[in-house]
């Protein structure tokens, strides 16, 4: 699990290695299953209108499956160019 | 072709290198964007630019490659720079050429506005008021969301 | 600023002048027209551009005067060359400057599209065939066009 | 008055003092009195759907007005950029 931007800063760490549950198969299910590992990932999580997902390098939605050994990354909406 | 460095690069050089030898090529287009010393206001002494290697190359070529499909380009350039930057530093290049302008001028307004949505970069600006990380704009997906529409594009 | 000349042109040293020392430039858009080798099928060997010298000063910097009223620019380039040009060539370059991408690449577009139809500038081709005089493309009309009505600009 | 282009290879001359009757008083009536002067002059105004005309180095249109001492030119549609 890589973090980018302000969710880095908020959740506390860069990258993590987490095992995924069993039930845990689409982006969604991940997204409130992390919220539950801390406290700072709660906070940096509250609201997911502003966390961008990442499966793989591709931008992945809600509904997009996700498994253990899937590259993932969390970060706010883009801002270069 | 994709470049995603700290360095600075040189534009006149880039451009060279892009078309040197090609006489198909009728017009260039390029679009630079460099870091500006004031934002809402408040003015910036250095902005930092986080990036994600690896998704950051890959996005950029899969938005050289939409460019690619949608306009006829004889040549086509990304290169976009991540690190600390000062006011008044380029921050990112696009340039395309076409045999036609019109290919041209549209596709680089393309690759630049469907990179700002999509290159995964994030702006840390530090003002007086401290350090405090860029909101997207919502012009810029409205930007982006016009390419999406066959009826505008 | 306008320039017309029969030499040829350093893009990034134009650039460089262009931005030199202002911050509030965030967007630099620059098109580039260069001489194809080609046209309607036939080889072209080289090229001569005549101008009407006195009303191509007057007309560009009323194209540029327009370009500033209806975009708020930092500083603005307009160079035409005129003379005989080889494939490969540069002929024109428009560059804008703005806080903002999109004034800087609209506003270029608009430049270089009233240009073609403005400016009094004639294109003598040579080819295998005999010179011939380029006839003005309907196309570039409508580019022009576009920007006339206000509900597309 | 002065040519450009094709139209002045076909009126033969770059430039060429004029004197306006004093009834010409418009860039239409101009140009219908200009196709009178010689054979070149008709040939080179034979389409004038494929000329452009300014007066004072300003476009102007058939009903625009022109004097002596103006500066006026005859050229084909513009090809530059």
């Amino acid at each position: 699990m890589l973090y980018f931007a302000w969710l880095r800063q908020r959740v506390g760490v860069a990258e993590e290695t987490v095992d995924l549950p069993d039930d845990v198969t689409t982006v969604g299910a991940m997204l409130a299953w992390l919220r539950e590992r801390s406290d700072a990932h709660a906070t940096a999580l509250a609201d997911l209108s502003v966390v961008r997902v990442a499966v793989n390098q591709d931008y992945a939605r809600d509904g997009d499956p996700v498994a253990n050994g899937d590259e993932v990354a969390l970060f706010p909406p883009v801002t270069g160019g | 072709m994709i470049r995603v460095q700290r360095e600075d690069f040189d534009i006149g050089a880039e451009l060279e290198a892009l078309t040197a030898g090609n006489h198909r090529i009728g017009g260039i287009a390029t679009f630079v964007g460099t870091v500006r010393d004031i934002a809402d206001g408040r003015p910036i002494s250095t902005m930092t630019l986080e990036h994600y290697p690896g998704m950051t190359e890959k996005q950029l070529g899969a938005i050289e490659q939409e460019a690619r499909q949608r306009w006829d380009l004889e040549s086509c350039l990304i290169i976009h720079r991540y690190g600390r930057l000062e006011p008044g530093e380029r921050i990112v290049m696009v340039a395309t050429t076409s045999a036609h302008r019109a290919a041209a001028l549209e596709s680089c307004a393309f690759l630049i506005d469907w990179l700002k949505t999509k290159a995964p970069f994030w702006k840390l600006e530090e003002t007086d008021g401290g350090a405090q990380w860029v909101d997207a704009h919502p012009t810029d997906e409205d930007a982006a969301a016009r390419w999406s529409d066959p009826s505008k594009s």
